[in-house]
């Protein structure tokens, strides 16, 4: 394993401190809960908390900030927060509003925040809601998950609820947009190398030189197929196929398009392979309202790639376009 | 009727830890074939921390005792063993809440409680290939040498040897619901992590 | 090679009509001679230029938008642009107040930028000014410069400059703040592994499992020694040695500091590292006014880092914290 | 005394594009052992170019042609090569303006214009291993050729040869200013790539 650390086990917290060092006026850090907030947290609108394993940044805390989220709550490398982890990110952004989490869809997590969400309801009378964000259309049940996993799509998730609380909506309203971008959000992914978990030290699973993970997973998990590698145009394709036959997408529908790299995949081809999705979609008669290209929700340093596109309406468009001042998404 | 005091839950729980500890690398190896390898290091995590914190748990009574032990381990677990583990022991203490002493009937009673816990935390059924499989067989076979007034002792290795075949049974098992399912065929043939814990952990605590 | 691109031959131009699919409502590109601007230029401020080789993604063209760069110039991976393609960007981001070129200090950029300012001076009357970014304090002379190379400083250059502009200063004036940038940075950096250059489809150089190239240029250029992998806090602390033994920075001083990724390194472990650096820091009593944490100044897909300190006084704080609206930095 | 004709320096570069595009491969090897390896692929991107736009070149006299050329070459070219062969023939078109023939005399002032070109835009000089290595002597030869009156053929045939010696000795150059001085000790042995082609595409120029 070769990485610019110093401990597995203290990976983690130094990160975290050295993302609020980066950004000491809008961010905080909770070294005993791992719980990274905004620095002016306002009590008056919906609180957002999202967070899980770490190894997918800048997800969470780069999403910390006005106009997305309140608190991120870090987990060990792929592993899920503890419930007292959660409650406690909580009681610390708790808002007369109540609280959203934004939870992807892996066991662990689920359980972690629903547990949490309990006891905050029960114990301290804060108002708990939560959304589970299950985009990837590669597999129904995963390693990791009971139905579809969560991946990249979370962080439109994160925009759109975010922006729809700093608007002043209320817990139900909210939610319920939250909802509304999951309902309509799909992502799809492959790896070209595997990632490493530091603190296991060695891949987690091989791929020959001219192979590819088709439909991997942002802890790479397994996916549809192992495939050769084939070129930025067709794995475009693939992807845009499948992701649109999914929901549906069909002619005529305004889309937010996500271009997310693992972690190890250079802009270049990121924004080359942006290129290659966006004829696809044109292709297909879809209208681009938006696009992200970058390392928004990465497994580590997987080399890779997916796309997340979002059905959007009026309702949807406004809320993406609102502004968000945060160290991995600004508009 | 033969009871345990709050010394001896006090003195299994130690043994617990130990058992986990030791246990952290096989544990890990256990979740690698169908899992993410990390059941070893969460668990182990928790116990240790209960190790550390020992001076300082609760032991009013055994149920302040236990639901301190589950407090510790929702704090410092992470992934799914910290809320499974966490409202199993919470669960007990709610069962043996005031209580100095437990005999069997009460006992079956607590670790009833520890299996509605998980339950009601992770919605899983016997033969969804988890830590039930093994937790539930044990459970029952308390539950019946209570009814038949067995004895601590045998009652102790029946509820083992119902763990460690409950266990067994789950290498039959292509996990069709929850964690496993996705590998499908590959989770055949290789038992639950959680549920060789148990039957490790019971088989262990007999030694001692 | 294992690439998310078609072919080599046409990575260049289909990355940037992928980076202006992601903005177009900021970014336009001339496929002829790959130069990538703003949509909406400015025709009443100094003109900003910069670029080179392709391969350091975001940079040159992320860096092109308002408070920035009018223009980036885009030439094959890792060598310079023709005279004709920048002369060609001098003419179509004409402006009355004239026109800077900001290169890094390789020979083949300094040969193309100086050939096409004289052009634009001689037959067209531009007034062209030139600053030479020679930022490394690893080598003198190196294998592509006469001088130190030009790093990632250069990003702090271009806001500097850009901001300089955008508030009206006239072409001296924006020279003399991006010379007095210019003057107070270095960088320096070190490999984990080597780059691909995608013509050439294999590594540049190898390094063994536990080895790192210390010094190591964006190009994958040899450095100052190769030595064993070690701890991120070792790392930060010779890295900041040498930089501030070279200019010198010394206690009391006020810095920017950019911790850059070059291209495989994940965000987890940049951040991580900015701990360590600021730390080290501290310990000199160095004051951070501002830190960047990211991949700004990328060698294509290489793990590894480099530190940059920019020693700051009042003018330049002001212009580095001056509003800047591109893809890949927005303040 | 001979003259070259325009359409013998028109065949002349056309042979120089089959060369240097033949040795695409060849002159990147030279260029990687102290260089970056690109060197055969710069030059032969602005020489493929200049085929490629032969029927728009202009033919009105020696200097507008070789002053197109040196417009294709500046236009597609990137690299150090670029500016350099791109100013080189830009220079020799100022140089041979309006003309229709050459004779040894003006061949030798084209060819010094190419060098001052080069210097100008460069900074290098003789000795600093890079083309001028080789171009400085294959020019001083043509004069010296020409100062004795010498017949074309033989002149070529010595500017060939000290082109090659110059290159040649490039060799024992440990680069001390410029591009190769960092590799330092690395680059001896090894010639100039730049240096090294110009002696190639002479040689070769000759056996057409
Ligand atoms: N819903 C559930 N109910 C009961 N036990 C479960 C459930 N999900 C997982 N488990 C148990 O937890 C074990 C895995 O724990 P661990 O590795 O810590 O979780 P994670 O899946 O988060 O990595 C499994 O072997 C299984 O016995
Ligand atoms: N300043 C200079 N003056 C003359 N020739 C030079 C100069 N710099 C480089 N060269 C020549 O250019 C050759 C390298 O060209 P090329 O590989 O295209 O450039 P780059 O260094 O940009 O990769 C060298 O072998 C040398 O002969
Ligand atoms: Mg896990
Ligand atoms: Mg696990
Ligand atoms: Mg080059
Ligand atoms: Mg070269």
């Amino acid at each position: 394993m070769k990485k610019l650390i110093n401990t597995p086990e203290t990976l983690v917290v130094e990160m975290c401190e050295g993302m609020v060092k980066a950004h000491p006026e809008h961010l905080a850090f909770n070294a005993k809960h791992k719980i990274v907030t905004r620095k002016q947290p306002n009590k008056q609108k919906v609180s957002l908390i999202s967070g899980g394993g770490s190894g997918h940044e800048p997800a969470h805390a780069g999403f910390v900030g006005k106009g997305m989220l309140d608190a991120a709550v870090c987990g060990d490398v792929f592993a899920s927060p503890s419930t007292i982890q959660v409650y406690n990110a909580i009681l610390q952004t708790q808002s007369e509003a109540g609280t959203l989490l934004i939870v992807k869809n892996y066991s662990g997590d689920c359980m972690n925040f629903d547990a949490a969400a309990e006891m905050a309801e029960e114990d301290d009378d804060i108002k708990v809601a939560r959304v589970y964000v299950n985009d990837d259309v590669a597999v129904k049940d995963s390693l990791y998950t009971v139905g579809r996993r969560g991946v990249a799509g979370t962080i439109l998730v994160h925009k759109i609820a975010g922006a729809a609380a700093e608007e002043g909506r209320d817990l139900a309203g909210v939610k319920a947009v939250a909802e509304k971008t999951i309902a309509n959000v799909r992502s799809m992914g492959f790896a070209l190398t595997s990632c490493t978990v530091p603190a296991k030290g060695s891949p987690t699973f091989t791929l020959a030189d001219d192979e590819i993970e088709f439909g991997v997973g942002i802890h790479g998990e397994p996916g549809i197929v192992r495939e050769k590698l084939t070129s930025a145009t067709d794995l475009a394709y693939r992807l845009v196929e499948a992701i649109c036959a999914d929901l549906p997408f069909v002619a005529g529908d305004e889309v937010a398009l996500l271009v997310n790299g693992f972690g190890g995949t250079p802009l270049q081809e990121l924004y080359l392979f942006n290129l290659a999705v966006s004829h696809e979609l044109e292709a297909r008669e879809l209208k681009i309202h938006r696009t992200l290209v970058g390392n928004y929700m990465t497994a580590i340093d997987m080399a890779g790639a997916s796309v997340t596109l979002l059905r959007l309406d009026d309702e949807l468009k406004a809320l993406l376009d609102a502004p968000a001042d945060t160290p991995a998404l600004k508009v | 009727m033969e009871t345990i005091s709050k010394d001896q839950v006090m003195h299994t729980v130690a043994a617990m830890c130990d058992i986990i500890i030791k246990n952290e690398v096989p544990f890990c190896e256990l979740d690698s074939v169908a899992g993410d390898g990390d059941f070893g290091m969460s668990l182990a995590k928790g116990f240790k921390q209960i190790q550390a914190q020992w001076a300082e748990l609760e032991t009013d009574d055994i149920g302040a005792f236990l639901k301190s032990c589950g407090m510790v381990i929702t704090e410092h677990c992470g992934g799914a063993s910290g809320p499974i583990w966490g409202s199993a022991f919470r669960g007990m203490g709610k069962s043996a809440q005031d209580k100095a002493t437990l005999n069997l009937i009460e006992l079956g009673e607590m670790l009833q409680a520890a299996v509605d816990a998980i339950q009601k935390r992770g919605g899983a059924k016997l033969g969804d290939k988890t830590l039930l499989d093994a937790l539930i067989p044990l459970v029952e076979s308390i539950k019946l040498s209570a009814a038949a007034q067995s004895a601590l002792l045998p009652a102790f290795q029946e509820a083992a040897k119902a763990a460690v075949e409950g266990a067994e049974k789950t290498k039959l098992i292509t996990a069709t619901k929850g964690r496993a399912s996705y590998v499908g065929e590959r989770s055949i043939n290789f038992p639950d992590a959680g549920a060789t814990a148990i039957g490790v952990i019971a088989t262990e605590l007999l030694m001692q």
